[in-house]
């Protein structure tokens, strides 16, 4: 295992997409050192940055000490093992990741697991805006595997959802699952406005407040839903179907005693 | 009924007058009359007790500014105030970009009150308020 | 400047009738010369190497504002290709619509020395000169869009082809273009409306014209203006199944306009315009048909528009053949970019895969009709960069041509329907590097009407690629990888007597290359009077004198001068 | 002696306006005609008001004091290359030829480029880039378009003569102006205010935090008519939503909404709900109704999308909204860009590096993430270290919030005239005015490339934006160069307007090129 413990606080934005456990693997301490990483416009190396130590205890596992909030790219495409940071780390976290685990002890930035093919990220404090979306103009967003957030995440997270599974313990921002076409999504607490838009399949599962859109069409009344195999939440929900304008089939299950106000749907069931 | 302080939401935008000041110059007497004011619904104005021209201090999340009263010229918009865009208006606009860069300037919330007797800061006077310097 | 002698190398020169001989290339100034004294002369040693005059690519779409569109509306393209700074080069981004300066390496890394811009409309002109510019390493032009200009469309309406030829003589000149272009002939005005044209005989809606008459006038109005090039002609019913039989209507409609035995119309992409089948569903190659008339007449040149299945982005004029993909569904992206008085234009990003039986039969026809029609001087070779595939795919084209076994290879991964349809199990046909050289260097040159490029005999442009490959002892066609490759990395590239290229990387990024246009006298000049200017007024959006672009907008310009014969 | 120039082109808004002529005595600017007011202000006045800047500046002991060009070079290339992560934003207000050494010089540095779109259009930007754009030039708009709605935005104030060159009171060859009927309506409408004013409303009493719509009524019978119609949609009632035959006054941040509730019934799809954004859904459904029933329709927005509640999202459902009457009609959609050149450095910058805007060279190739790399994200997140502002003023435009970030770093300014930023700045270059005192591209709003033109000289001393910058370039390089780092190369300047050889009289096509065999043949040792 390598431990990696930041020297500094950062100033300028870092990006280490060379810190993945593949990339590690086999590599002496010496080697690890020198892999080159950028500081704002220079060029360093690991080592100028971060003090690197290493346990034998066979594994290429990767954990990462300090306030991280402004490395980006860490664990980029990672296909095994497993990166634990104790402490924030900044954008682009396992992005287009396609195995392991990472697990952060602190806030992650924005886009983190974007394009996400398989996996596991687990968030133990807020996630930023945009996690587990596509980056600009790609309209094919996280495959499959799951990110589990203990605490708030930003705007436009899960966009173009595929298949995988992202379940939040507090609140979401706007346009929650935009465009998703398959998968799940569960919001434990509030939902800001827009959350499903544009869907055209996958389910989003709220427990606490939200708002629907009007291209939204209410189905029925369900009294409990299945995010995935582990997870069964109670309700009963209001189940909306749409998104109307691009004749979608995305389910929204809004929890019902938490949103009084969509009592006049009722009306059409 | 005269109230302490009106909630409103805030639109920032261009005006004519604010672009004509802007060409003259930034530290023309045009700019500063085009841009240190906040439009109001006619009833806004009854609401918390102020006239054309009189000076008000508008407060945000981020920030506070006093400017100078003037009544909305086209149809009635209560509960929305108009400031044109400029250094005075964005002494209390937002840093919140969502991620995509563009920051808050148009629909959040102020609360504006009547502030007699306090000076509209001229753009070298608000500069030097908010970032202690300026061209001087 | 330095003198340059490629020594011992394979020459392989068609317009000279020079096939893989071994001789010596002597450059000076720029030129080929007859000789050049050895002991100044930097001195190459190409022996076991090939030597080709620099490649000349006929049709491209590299710069402009549909092109920039593309790159603009496309960040996930470039996420996957970015292109790194070096003391040399410019960094910048590639994949399907690679940024200017990339353009310009990734061509002459292949041994490409000059590129003609596919088409732009004459208002965005400006556009495209600034962007040609900053192509470093390429000689370059631009076709101008002038099917639909309403000015031709008004004077072809009431049969006034001199006047007509007068005006195309100023839009050449304002706008610093090398040759007509035509996308799609009425139909770009018909969608100002949302409409489209069916047929070369569907009337075009307020202007009283057919799409025969614009291409036969512009024919007319090409060679009364000595144009170098042939009008340079998109079909109408570009990328609708059955649209062989336009094609072949158009090539008819021409037929006696050719009195010399000479080409009078460069059709572009013909793979697009070669589908056979009532829809989608019956989809076929008319390639045959196609091939079929070409080896019976020699008033047509064509380029093939190869598919090369990549992840690419469709970019054309014809407006109306975009919106009609798009409703094809499948596509997340949909731009249209209408020019008044002048064109429409499309972008959708689309990806050809080898087992969709559409995509996979058009790359088909592709090398079906480049193969089947027996002249190489008549067919070239294009992906229509990048409506077919990326430029840099090319190397991958010519592997497909020359080597059955390259072909074979690809067809083993298509559609089974495809290849069930396909005709290339039955075609031996393999080209040698001397048809090669014609149909990517020498037949280009000549139908654009280059006299110094596509070859290297004395007097010629210093464009030359030196490719790895010893014709002696490398079968082409069984070790088509080992060809490819050197297709791809030039050993080296000469671009105006300057080596820009070696083993496939840029040396030299300071050559910024010509901008060839057409300067065509008329023995009246257009009138160009207070009515002139005030019609202009109402047609366009800018005045009169905005509209030419002055010579502020080309960086190295090359004026070709044209005697009009009105 | 007084000279009239023609054709001149207005170097201000996005309209790019090229019809007016300009009268130049002493090598000022005395008239001007056919502009708007805004260009009178700045062409007639505003550029050799007492703001202009004269000689560079560099700030001492916080006070701004004038120093030589070669030493405010020196100390901006200085600032830049020590800096570990520098920004250079804005580039909006200058020429394509000024942007193209922009770019070289960030690449050079290896930092950030960001421009004034990411706080204007910049959204507009990203929606092209999910979802496309259908558009078309301005022309089109003027020869075809029946029906022209106005999305958040208020051309009469931000692109004075767009509705009268472009759109609606401009007459095309298959639509023609509404010029006289909007007077006629004018007319009528100044006595019916009369008369409202004689009886006299009650005034609401309640408070209200959320505006609420009142004023808008039913879509009129004049949404029917034959001829030009004119749509205005907007959280407040302006100047130009007066001259329109319909205002839509819709909630603030409640674009979207109404955007998405329009596409459904486009699409046939029946609502569940009464009113979306305060409309009810009967106004929308008319408003529907002339959308698709119009020959050729187009929608142009504004700020009001970009900068509300939604920003990208917004517009990329209103593009959508555009693609899909395209099924039934023909519509475009198109942004009111703001500045004359902000399109053109969008364009500079795709084709240069493949991104339009908000890019990282820190990797030393183009990195593109608005959100990451765009300034007002960089600046709230202090990652920069040290800020160069060209042709733009933040210091206005930018939330005083994220500019407090900004001045704890040294900041280079180059702006003609003392504007917020200048004020600011630790140094602060003097330059010309683009359009006015020298000779450049900029792209329309359209993306239509226009020369602006060169009216009166610049004042001694003063340089171009793109001198200045190629000056600062040469001066980083050459302080990389003395710390053993790599440089690129300075590109090659060709000055010349006429060809190179005299022109090449080429033979007729028709004849063969026919060079004389000439290469000297070798015979093969063996």
């Amino acid at each position: 295992m390598i431990t990696l413990t930041a020297l500094r606080a950062f100033d300028v934005p870092i990006q280490t997409p060379c810190i993945t456990p593949e990339n590690f693997t086999g590599k002496s301490l010496a080697e690890i050192k020198v892999l080159p990483v950028t500081e704002g416009v220079r060029n360093l190396t690991l080592g100028d940055l971060f003090k690197i130590e290493e346990t034998n205890d066979g594994t290429s596992n990767i954990t990462i000490n300090g306030d991280c909030a402004k490395v980006k790219r860490v664990g980029q495409g990672m296909k095994t093992g497993e990166i634990t940071v104790n402490g924030n780390i900044g954008m682009h976290t396992g992005e287009k990741m396609a195995g392991g685990k990472i697990i952060v002890n602190g806030n992650a930035g924005g886009w983190t697991g974007s394009e996400m093919k398989k996996g596991t990220i687990e968030i133990h404090g807020d996630a930023g805006d945009y996690t587990a979306s596509p980056y600009r103009g790609n309209d094919l967003g996280m495959k499959g595997g799951l990110i589990t957030v203990d605490g708030n995440v930003g705007t436009d997270v899960g966009c173009y959802n595929q298949g995988g599974v992202i379940k939040i313990k507090g609140n979401a921002g706007r346009f929650l699952g935009f465009h998703m076409s398959d998968g799940a999504i569960y919001v434990e607490k509030d939902v800001d406005v827009r959350a499903g838009a544009l869907m055209t399949g996958g389910k989003i599962v709220v427990g606490g407040k939200m708002e629907i859109l009007p291209s939204f069409t209410i189905d029925n009344v369900k009294p409990k839903v299945k995010v995935d195999s582990e997870t069964n939440v109670a309700g009963p929900f209001y189940v909306f179907l749409g998104d109307l304008s691009e004749k979608g089939t995305g389910k929204i299950f809004a929890n019902k005693a938490a949103n009084p106000a969509f009592k006049f749907y009722e009306k059409y069931l | 009924m005269v109230e302490q302080k009106l909630r409103a939401t805030l639109i920032t935008g261009r005006t004519i007058e604010q672009g004509v000041g802007k060409e003259l110059g930034k530290g023309s007497v045009e700019y500063y009359d085009s841009c240190a004011v906040c439009f109001f619904d006619k009833s806004d104005m009854q609401k918390i007790g102020i006239k054309n021209g009189s000076t008000v201090k508008v407060t945000s999340k981020y920030g506070s500014v006093i400017v100078k009263a003037q009544r909305y010229p086209w149809g009635t918009n209560p509960g929305m105030v108009f400031i044109p865009c400029g250094s005075w208006a964005n002494c209390i606009t937002g840093d919140e970009t969502f991620s995509m860069g563009m920051p808050l300037f148009k629909g959040f919330p102020v609360e504006v009150e009547s502030a007699p007797n306090q000076p509209v800061l001229t753009l070298d006077e608000l500069l030097l308020k908010q970032f202690g310097r300026n061209s001087l | 400047m330095t003198e340059i002698l490629i020594k011992n190398g394979f020459v392989v020169d068609p317009l000279n009738k020079i096939n893989c001989e071994k001789m010596d290339i002597a450059i000076k100034n720029g030129k080929v010369v007859a000789k050049v004294n050895e002991k100044n002369a930097q001195v190459i040693d190409a022996a076991g190497l090939t030597v080709m005059a620099g490649g000349v690519d006929i049709h491209s779409h590299v710069a402009g504002a549909e092109v920039n569109m593309g790159r603009m509306i496309r960040p996930e393209d470039h996420y996957k290709d970015p292109v790194r700074k070096t003391a040399l080069t410019r960094c910048g981004t590639g994949y399907s619509i690679p940024s200017t300066f990339v353009t310009g390496y990734r061509y002459s890394e292949m041994g490409y020395t000059s590129v003609f811009n596919g088409s732009v409309a004459a208002l965005k002109a400006k556009h495209a000169h600034e962007e040609l510019n900053d192509i470093p390493l390429m000689d370059k032009a631009t076709y101008i869009l002038t099917g639909d200009w309403w000015f031709v469309l008004e004077n072809l309406a009431k049969g006034d082809v001199d006047e007509c030829a007068r005006l195309v003589a100023w839009l050449m000149r304002a706008t610093k273009g090398y040759a007509i272009k035509i996308v799609n002939p009425g139909g770009l005005e018909s969608w100002g409306f949302g409409r489209n044209v069916h047929s070369i005989d569907d009337p075009v809606p307020n202007f009283g014209i057919t799409p025969r008459e614009i291409m036969r006038g512009l024919i007319k109005v090409n060679k009364k203006l000595n144009m170098p090039h042939t009008i340079h002609l998109h079909t109408n019913n570009l990328g609708v199944p059955g649209n062989y039989q336009t094609t072949l209507d158009t090539m008819k409609a021409f037929e006696d306009l050719s009195t010399d035995g000479k080409p009078v119309a460069h059709i572009t992409h013909i793979q697009f315009a070669s589908f056979k089948g009532e829809n989608w569903g019956k989809f076929k190659s008319g390639a045959e048909e196609i091939a079929k008339y070409m080896n019976a007449h020699n008033h047509m040149t064509l380029d093939m528009g190869q598919v090369t299945f990549s992840d690419t982005t469709t970019m054309t004029a014809d407006g109306p053949f975009e919106f009609s993909l798009y409703e094809l569904g499948g596509h997340n992206k949909w731009v249209n970019s209408d020019v008044e008085t002048e064109s429409s234009g499309g972008i959708i990003p689309f990806h050809y895969k080898k087992n969709s039986p559409v995509n996979a039969l058009q790359w088909s026809i592709g090398l079906e009709i480049a193969l089947l029609i027996k002249d190489p001087w008549k067919i070239f070779m294009t992906t229509d960069h990048p409506n077919g595939g990326p430029f840099y795919d090319y190397p991958k084209v010519l592997a497909w041509l020359y080597s059955k076994k390259a072909r074979e290879a690809t067809l083993k991964k298509c559609h089974k329907s495809a290849k069930k349809k396909s005709l290339l199990p039955s075609i031996d046909r393999e080209l040698s590097l001397y048809e090669i050289a014609i149909m990517t260097r020498a037949g280009t040159a000549k139908a654009l009407g280059l006299p110094d490029k596509g070859h290297l005999g004395v007097g010629a442009d210093a464009d030359v690629a030196i490719f790895n490959i010893n014709p002696e002892t490398l079968d082409i066609s069984q070790k088509f990888r080992t060809a490819r490759k050197a297709f791809a990395n030039a050993a080296y590239t000469i671009k105006d007597g300057t080596i820009v290229v070696k083993d496939g990387q840029v040396v030299n990024s300071q050559i910024p290359g010509r901008t060839f246009w057409v300067d065509a006298e008329t023995k009246d000049p257009c009138k160009i009077d207070d009515e002139m200017k005030r019609k202009f007024r109402d047609y366009w959006t800018i005045e009169f004198e905005n509209y030419p672009v002055t010579d502020h907008y080309v960086k190295v310009s090359d004026r070709l001068e044209r005697k009009a014969s009105v | 002696m007084s000279k009239i120039i023609n054709n001149v082109v207005c170097p201000i808004c996005g309209c790019l306006c090229d019809d007016l002529e300009v009268t130049v005595k002493n090598n000022e600017i005395v008239k001007m005609k056919n502009g708007c007011a805004v260009c009178e202000a700045k062409m007639v006045h505003g550029y050799k008001s007492e703001e202009r800047i004269l000689k560079p500046m560099i700030r001492k002991n916080g006070k701004l004091e004038p120093v030589s060009m070669d030493e405010a070079v020196k100390k901006a290339a200085q600032i830049l290359t020590d800096a570990k992560y520098p920004l250079l934003f804005g580039w909006s207000s200058t020429v394509n030829e000024a942007q193209r050494i922009g770019v070289e010089l960030a690449e050079e540095l290896g930092s950030a480029l960001d421009n004034c779109c990411s706080v204007c259009h910049g959204p507009s930007v990203m929606a092209t880039q999910e979802v496309g754009i259908p558009a078309a030039t301005l022309g089109q708009i003027r020869h075809r378009a029946d029906l022209i709605v106005y999305w958040a935005c208020n051309p009469w104030t931000s692109h004075p003569r767009h509705v009268e060159r472009y759109t609606a009171f401009t007459d095309g060859r298959f639509e023609g102006s509404e010029w006289k009927s909007y007077m006629n309506k004018m007319k009528a409408s100044a006595s019916r205010k009369k008369m409202d004013i004689a009886s006299k409303r009650i005034e609401r009493e309640e408070a209200q935090i959320n505006p609420q719509v009142e004023v808008n009524g039913p879509p009129p019978q004049t949404l029917q008519k034959p001829g030009r119609k004119m749509i205005v949609v907007d959280v407040r009632k302006t100047m130009s939503a007066e001259a329109a035959d319909y205002f839509m006054q819709i909630e603030p941040n409640r674009d979207y909404d109404v955007i998405e509730a329009l596409r459904c019934i486009v699409q046939d799809q029946e609502l569940d709900v009464e009113k979306v954004g305060g409309v009810p859904v009967e106004y929308l459904r008319e408003v529907a109704d002339a959308m698709m029933k119009c020959e050729f329709g187009v929608i142009y927005f504004g700020l009001g999308m970009t900068q509300s509640l939604g920003r990208f999202r917004n517009i990329e459902v209103a593009i959508a909204l555009a693609r899909d009457l395209n099924r039934k009609t023909k519509f475009i959609i198109s942004p009111m860009r703001g500045h004359f050149n902000v399109t053109g450095a969008n364009q500079v910058f795709a084709w240069q590096t493949g991104y339009p805007y908000a890019i990282d060279f820190s990797q030393g190739y183009p990195q593109f993430n608005p959100g990451e790399n765009t300034a007002v994200d960089l600046l709230k997140r202090e990652d920069n270290d040290a800020t160069l502002v060209i042709s733009a003023d933040p210091g206005a435009h930018f939330p005083s919030v994220v500019m407090k970030n900004m001045m704890k770093h040294p900041l280079i300014t180059i702006n003609p005239d003392m504007n917020a930023i200048s004020r600011l700045g630790d140094v602060v270059f003097p330059t010309q005015w683009c359009g006015i005192e020298y000779v450049g591209t900029a792209y329309r709003m359209d993306s239509v490339p226009i020369t602006l033109k060169k009216v009166v000289e610049a004042p001694p001393g003063v340089l171009t934006d793109e001198e200045l910058l190629s000056k600062i370039l040469a001066e980083v390089r050459e302080i990389k160069k003395k710390r053993g780092l790599p440089v690129g190369l300075t590109e090659q300047k060709i000055v010349h307007t006429e060809p190179i050889e005299p022109p090449r009289v080429c033979p007729a096509p028709v004849t063969k090129p026919k060079p004389k065999k000439v290469v000297k043949k070798k015979k093969e040792a063996a």
